[in-house]
């Protein structure tokens, strides 16, 4: 029996180059990773247009071969608004922004995109804390966790972690909320149905599509890698489960 | 007091993101802060994320420190092979530019300067643990130019280190430092 | 000739948009300015447009940002806070290169301030009031007609340049009607808009489009290798607009001693004291600026060196009177009337003609 | 009996472990005294034997680092 | 003497304002002022006061329009986007006439920018960036120390004026660290705050305290009687900034025929380049503004009438240099180096004193 | 048997002089007078501090004799914020915004304040539109009602009310939202009885309170004030019923 | 029988209708013919007889100008 | 034409809010369009809210029209009784005063101009709709001063009423106009 090999995982074609630059263990490159899978398994990389939020993915369509841009800190609901209004619907268009981003910062546009029902998807990435300046309290983050501006660990007196996707399940705008931790490989397969779920209510203009990605930030929190992805099973996952919240299914 | 005698003594410190470049030139810096009576640590980095070019300038002096940003230094200390180059060429002539070679595939260029190379990785690895190569060049650079006494560098290293159980690294540190003075006393 | 409609000047500056080919508006409402809100949500949808409420101005500016993007002509319009509220956005918007019109019928006073007019907001507009030190051009309507032919003239140099324009208007100004002849312009061939992000499908492209308000060192973007060089094409582009695109009209300036310098409605007022003040027999005459960045520096110190003095009325405690000063260069004599000179102590009080006429007569 | 095999990029792997930690297989290791040119701590397959292609390393690698091949049969000419 | 401490210019900036007796810190994160928004959150609860993390610097202006309208001293500090966000908020404060500290520790370029260091905020904190052309003083250190003394000033001077203070540093005082003397300031007396809503039952009062950030000609507001009045009230103010609150440092100028102009890093970068100058017999000097605004006008003007030449170096396109080339009114030359004679094109070079140095010999 | 008479209803003493002319059939200054009666009834005008967005509630604090400020738009439970800490806690803090104050351009200040557990009730006035600025499409507006800037009604394409107590009801550091209809005696009283359970949750630190309250507005509405509370109880009420959506009861 | 009275400022009234839509007893109308100074039709008090003095007219007008008196029984004086 | 030959004519129309002060100048700029070579209307209000005073600057010209806000008018219309004292002020020399009279307690203080008082209220209310008041007072102002005609206005009124049920409205307002006219000639 002769063997040939055949090449079955790797870099997808949409992936630019390399990184630029993440610290070893961070998901944002995953997140890469999946949007581009899963924009080749669609075939939507033609048709796409993403934002990405002030973060450690604010280069993000820098190094994706799709038409992207990057926007102020928070208001990449309100660009992505402005993208899809300008071509009367016709495109794909996601967001991708850090928890502080999104909902901090960004809290007001997420909510009045949802209000407003705009087609789009957002995706946002929970790293609970702030990353790029150098890891302070995201409204993400959990309780105890200590962070640059938490030193003692945060305490009911700074408030309490939001679930986003829970949140917007009350908003009629919303046809789609999901959580998935894609550090696992169950969490990867999920994160990719999730995220083609999304595009797809989003396609058939179900309304506003909502997906949150955990993802370890391991230099801030200050562990190793492999340190940050237990921490993440035993403390994120209980406080961020993974699943869908809503989901109205087909179109509008 | 400082052992030169000198009114000032400025470097420029190179390397990555991540591997103490920018605490070596602090240590320096604090433990000037009684030799001196004018001290100045100015760090430059891209980003907060981890393996970016990143360097920082140490001036100690007894006149007026101005610029904080030097064109020229008297030294450089390169940590990181990658920044070999674009750093040689900030140091005085006449100066002295002190360079991790472990991992150094050729030599410097320039020859109006005198140039050190220090295998400070494979000595930290030696040392055991290969995030006291900052330590180790250190050393070096004190040992070099006689800007201060390994004892007021110690100084501050007991202050960070000492009572929170981190006995063992401050030795290692100590230990390191020396190593540096070591190498430099007899380069490789 | 077309047809003459009576409209406020907020509408014309909808018309304006429309006959420049605009069918995009995103904007929050505040007063006094709500006519254009209203009207691009009454008339964008009917010639198959889209008119978007936004949340905020900040949101305004940020759904411009995406619409320029797109590579579609897209406008906005404030005032007051909304104005403050979208500096950041607009700065943004400078630095990503984004064409796009923002309008701002000034209101009164900085905060909250008042829902009336004023014309506070010269500084901010002039100087790039949100981060970093951009610049936009401003061009300032004075009648209800140039509401609507200045407002495609701020399409074309927004597309010609790549950058945000601003039209800068006040509250009198939008709220008076008056006779407007609506025709779209003819304007030089601008260039084409390569760089935008609609899908890489819609052009059939091998590479993305990438548009990004951080030219920093982190990243490597396109289209400028570092950010110094990013920083060079900005120094030329607004050396290029300083150059070419300096605008102002001239009232009976001949053999005027005294030169009033005014914009917009107090333009108007100044235009009207003119009239008065010759038929008493002083000459005197109005140099009205019409774009404000690039400000006509170069007239006034002509003007100042040959021993013209200047009168300037603003609605405001004093904001185009520095860049007079500037021109004039101590040269000659600047005087200054400004919003504690109105006729009311209310947010509803203006500088009016025989005010000025006053002043005239005691400078002169 | 192995099904397939990977290939780690040397310039591109930072060493966090993830492929280790979630090979099924248990094919990959960071055997501590191998590092890439930045200096980091490299990862390498050490039990190409177990490997069955299943991808998994490839999909947790933050750094598009690893490529996986399966062993296919080579086609019989067609008659 | 008391103890000195190696800091970096950031978290001088927090210890000014603890030896000012500020306890109330709001902010939010942004390179490269990070260092100041974590000194607080890990100091201020040690020693009794407050450290809010806020949502965006929109809500940091908000918060502190809350803590100052309650009376405390209450401090932001920012950088870059976060600047251009807080602009109408500071606008806001402005007109409420609330006395409040803010810090800017400027990054490089207009939007995103960099998160580098640059001087490219002078118009924004010098003209009033938000809406409604109000001033904020804008005091500027040149060193770790200065960071410290001048937080403490800007306290006084916010009381003093009931208004917001801007403290305008940049990315490399923020980032180097220098010995730092701590100790408390003595100033002038201040007038009390009776304007401050605290609850009525904490002064036992007949009537309430209302602050108001729109004094227009709807509500019957306090204290003033018209909008005239309140615009009469914010003229005056700036009046008085004007008339007593300029500050400046000279350095070696006794008998120089060319006079750097700069502030900040920059500032230090001219004074090496001074004693390089000096060193090779060009006798040069150095003018530091401490005040952006107000200005130091006059001096400058003073030294442009007897013939002396300017050089401004800033890090930015020219912003600074408008300032000196209207105080200079044409009398003499105003030389320029800014931001694209930087050593590097990126986002972390510097204009270097040899740089300067070479202008200095060039149009000396 | 000889009588007397005893005034038993008037305008409460911390009402300051009058209405500073609100239109005919508005109910803003009905929310001043629950706010007074509430406070007085309470006896915590002494303690109170109020913050009044921008809207045709700006004047608020001006005729109430309780220490207040108005602020920029959307910005109060920020303002409130920096009061309520400014005071270590100690006063009874709450704003008045309307609608699109609170929900539009206010939303991300309203979700933070949550997420933060902030110590201050926000009162919302719904009054489906932006009453100040001429009657345009607020978060709030119901579906198909036409609007200055929804001229042939609003339809999904604007998007879909907003309801912030029942979406809030998710918030860990929210403690009370609920929201009443005070244009009918039942409803005013229910609003009152909000009101007091809000201020006291407020003072046992339980977290962020939340009361809406519906309002007409006649003019915009076009519409007489009869008219305006027969379109509120037809349409309104059913968009937005009265009740307490969550009271975490007692103390933190 | 009335059990009290209610007085409406006739300064204040705007005559929105409020008071006569909720008075339990329609003790209130607009009668049509009566204005404001400022041009306001005015509510009028028109069945005195039949007011309870609930107080709901007054929690109704949004002008602050209803105010409710209850008849009260004169005391004896204490023996 | 314009039946004065006048190549100007300029009025401010004052009230409060909510009573047609700003519809009643925007009928007669409208119906100016067609006799002027300009027009200008200028509304003035301190905020959305019924009731608060309200003003409104019309000026029909042959000439530039420069100035949208006038010091002095060459009338004023007065349709509120509160507004009488602020806008009496207003108007020129020799100009004219048209004002609101059935609530009007005492006669105006100037003598230096024409007043016209016009029960218009009353006269309104007399034809069924209190809402006239504003036409009725342009009547009188046209009447006077020949600015315009009246079926200039009945065009511009047709234009915006005409086939859209409001048939009896346009005829109401014509009389009203009418009604106004007949007033000014024969004043109370
Ligand atoms: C208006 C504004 N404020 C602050 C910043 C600074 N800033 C940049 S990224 C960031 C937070 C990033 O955190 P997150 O969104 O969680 O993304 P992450 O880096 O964790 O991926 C902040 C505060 C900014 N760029 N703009
Ligand atoms: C930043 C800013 N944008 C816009 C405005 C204009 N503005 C004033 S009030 C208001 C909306 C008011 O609506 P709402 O909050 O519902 O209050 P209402 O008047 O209906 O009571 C707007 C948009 C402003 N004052 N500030
Ligand atoms: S700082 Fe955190 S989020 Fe940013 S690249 Fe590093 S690990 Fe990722
Ligand atoms: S392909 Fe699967 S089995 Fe093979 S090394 Fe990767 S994870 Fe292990
Ligand atoms: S997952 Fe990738 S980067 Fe991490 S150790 Fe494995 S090969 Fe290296
Ligand atoms: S506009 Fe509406 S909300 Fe404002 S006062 Fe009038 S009725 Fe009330
Ligand atoms: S008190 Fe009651 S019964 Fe009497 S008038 Fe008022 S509502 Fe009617
Ligand atoms: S409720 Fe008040 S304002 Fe309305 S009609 Fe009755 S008395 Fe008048
Ligand atoms: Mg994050
Ligand atoms: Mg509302």
């Amino acid at each position: 029996m002769t063997e040939k090999k055949e090449l079955v995982y790797t870099k997808p074609e949409l992936k630019l180059g390399y990184g630029w630059g993440h610290c070893p263990g961070c998901h944002h490159p995953i997140v890469e990773k999946l949007v581009c899978e899963v924009l080749e398994e669609m075939d939507l990389a033609g048709r796409a247009v993403g934002v990405a939020g002030v973060g450690c993915s604010f280069g993000f369509f820098a190094s994706i071969n799709i038409d992207g841009a990057n926007c102020a800190h928070g208001a990449a609901p309100a660009v992505a608004t402005g993208i899809k209004h300008a071509l009367y619907g016709k495109p794909l268009v996601f967001t991708i922004q850090g928890d502080g981003d999104c909902a901090a910062i960004g809290g007001g546009y997420v909510l009045n995109a949802a209000a407003r029902g705009e087609k789009i998807t957002i995706i946002m990435v929970n790293n609970a804390n702030y990353g790029t300046t150098g890891g302070q309290l995201a409204p993400t983050t959990i309780m105890g966790q200590v962070t640059s501006t938490t030193p003692h660990g945060r305490n009911a007196g700074q408030g309490y972690p939001i679930h986003l996707p829970e949140l917007l399940v009350g908003m009629q705008g919303v046809a789609f909320t999901a959580r998935a931790a894609p550090f696992t490989p169950a969490g990867y397969l999920r994160a990719k149905s999730y995220l083609k779920t999304a595009f797809q209510r989003q396609l058939g203009e179900a309304g506003l599509t909502f997906v949150e990605l955990l993802s370890a930030c391991p230099p801030n929190w200050h562990m190793t890698p492999l340190e940050a992805i237990q921490w993440m099973e035993d403390k994120m996952l209980p406080e961020y489960p993974e699943g869908i919240f809503k989901d109205s299914g087909g179109e509008q | 007091m400082n052992r030169t005698g000198a009114m000032r003594h400025d470097v420029i410190m190179a390397g990555v993101g991540g591997r103490g470049v920018l605490m070596a030139g602090l240590l320096l810096a604090q433990a000037g802060m009684t030799e001196y009576r004018n001290v100045l640590w100015f760090p430059s980095y891209a980003s907060t994320m981890r393996g970016g070019p990143c360097e920082c300038t140490v001036i100690l002096s007894n006149n007026i420190i101005a610029s904080p940003m030097l064109s020229l230094a008297q030294a450089v200390i390169i940590m990181e092979t990658s920044q070999a180059g674009p750093f040689e060429n900030r140091v005085q002539p006449g100066g002295i530019a002190i360079v991790e070679s472990t991992g150094l595939s050729e030599k410097m260029g320039r020859d109006d300067i005198t140039t050190l190379y220090i295998p400070a990785v494979e000595r930290a690895v030696a040392l055991g643990n290969a995030q006291v190569v900052n330590l180790l060049l250190l050393g070096a650079y004190i040992e070099t130019t006689g800007v201060l006494s390994p004892e007021a560098i110690d100084r501050v290293l007991e202050n960070r280190l000492a009572g929170r159980g981190r006995e063992q690294l401050l030795a290692l540190n100590k230990r390191a430092l020396r190593e540096g003075m070591k190498a430099a006393r007899d380069p490789a | 000739m077309p047809e003459r409609i009576l409209v406020q000047g907020n509408e014309s500056i909808g018309w304006g948009a429309i006959s420049a080919g605009c069918r995009h508006f995103f904007g929050y409402p505040i007063t006094p300015q709500n006519e254009i809100t209203d009207f691009f949500a009454r008339e964008l949808p009917e010639i198959g447009g889209v008119f978007v409420q936004s949340e905020s101005e900040a949101a305004s500016a940020a759904m411009l940002y995406g619409a320029a993007a797109a590579g579609v002509r897209v406008i906005t319009s404030t005032s007051g806070a909304g104005w403050g509220l979208m500096q950041e956005g607009m700065s943004q918007l400078a630095n990503a290169e984004l064409p796009c019109v923002i309008v701002n019928m000034q209101r009164g006073g900085p905060g909250q301030g008042t829902t009336r007019h004023a014309q506070m907001d010269y500084l901010s507009a002039t100087r790039g009031g949100g981060q970093g030190g951009y610049k936009t051009i401003v061009l300032t309507p004075a009648s209800v007609q140039e509401c609507h032919d200045l407002v495609q003239l701020a399409f074309h140099l927004a597309d010609k340049y790549r950058n945000p324009v601003v039209v800068l208007g006040d509250g009198i100004l939008g709220q008076m009607a008056e006779p407007l002849e609506r025709s779209t312009i003819e304007f030089d061939p601008l260039p084409e808009k390569y760089w935008t992000i609609r899908g890489m499908g819609e052009r059939d492209a091998e590479t993305h489009n990438f548009i990004s308000c951080g030219q920093g060192g982190v990243i490597p973007v396109l289209p400028y290798t570092s950010y110094g060089a990013f920083l060079q094409r900005l120094e030329e582009k607004y050396q290029a607009m300083s150059a070419d695109e300096v605008r102002y009209e001239i009232y009976r300036i001949e053999d005027a001693r005294l030169l009033m310098v005014a914009y917009g409605s107090t333009a108007r007022v100044c235009q009207e004291a003119v009239d008065m003040a010759r038929a008493e027999g002083i000459s005197t005459g109005l140099l009205r600026p019409i774009s404000l960045w690039p400000f006509p520096t170069d007239v006034i110190r002509q003007k100042a060196a040959s021993g013209t003095e200047f009168l300037v009325v603003e609605d405001s405690l004093g904001q185009l009177v520095d860049d007079v000063r500037y021109a004039v260069e101590g040269k000659s004599q600047v005087h200054f009337l400004g919003i504690l000179d109105r006729h009311l102590p209310t947010d509803g009080g203006m500088i009016l003609p025989n005010r000025v006429l006053d002043e005239i007569k005691k400078v002169s | 009996m192995s099904r397939g095999e990977i290939a780690i990029n040397e310039q591109l792997c930072k060493g966090c472990g993830y492929c280790v930690r979630f090979c099924p297989q248990s094919c990959i290791a960071i055997p501590g005294d191998r590092f890439s040119p930045q200096g980091y701590l490299l990862a390498v397959f050490t039990e190409p034997d177990k490997c069955n292609a299943c991808s998994i390393c490839g999909w947790m690698c933050p750094e598009f680092a690893i490529d996986v091949y399966r062993y296919v049969e080579a086609e019989t000419p067609s008659a």
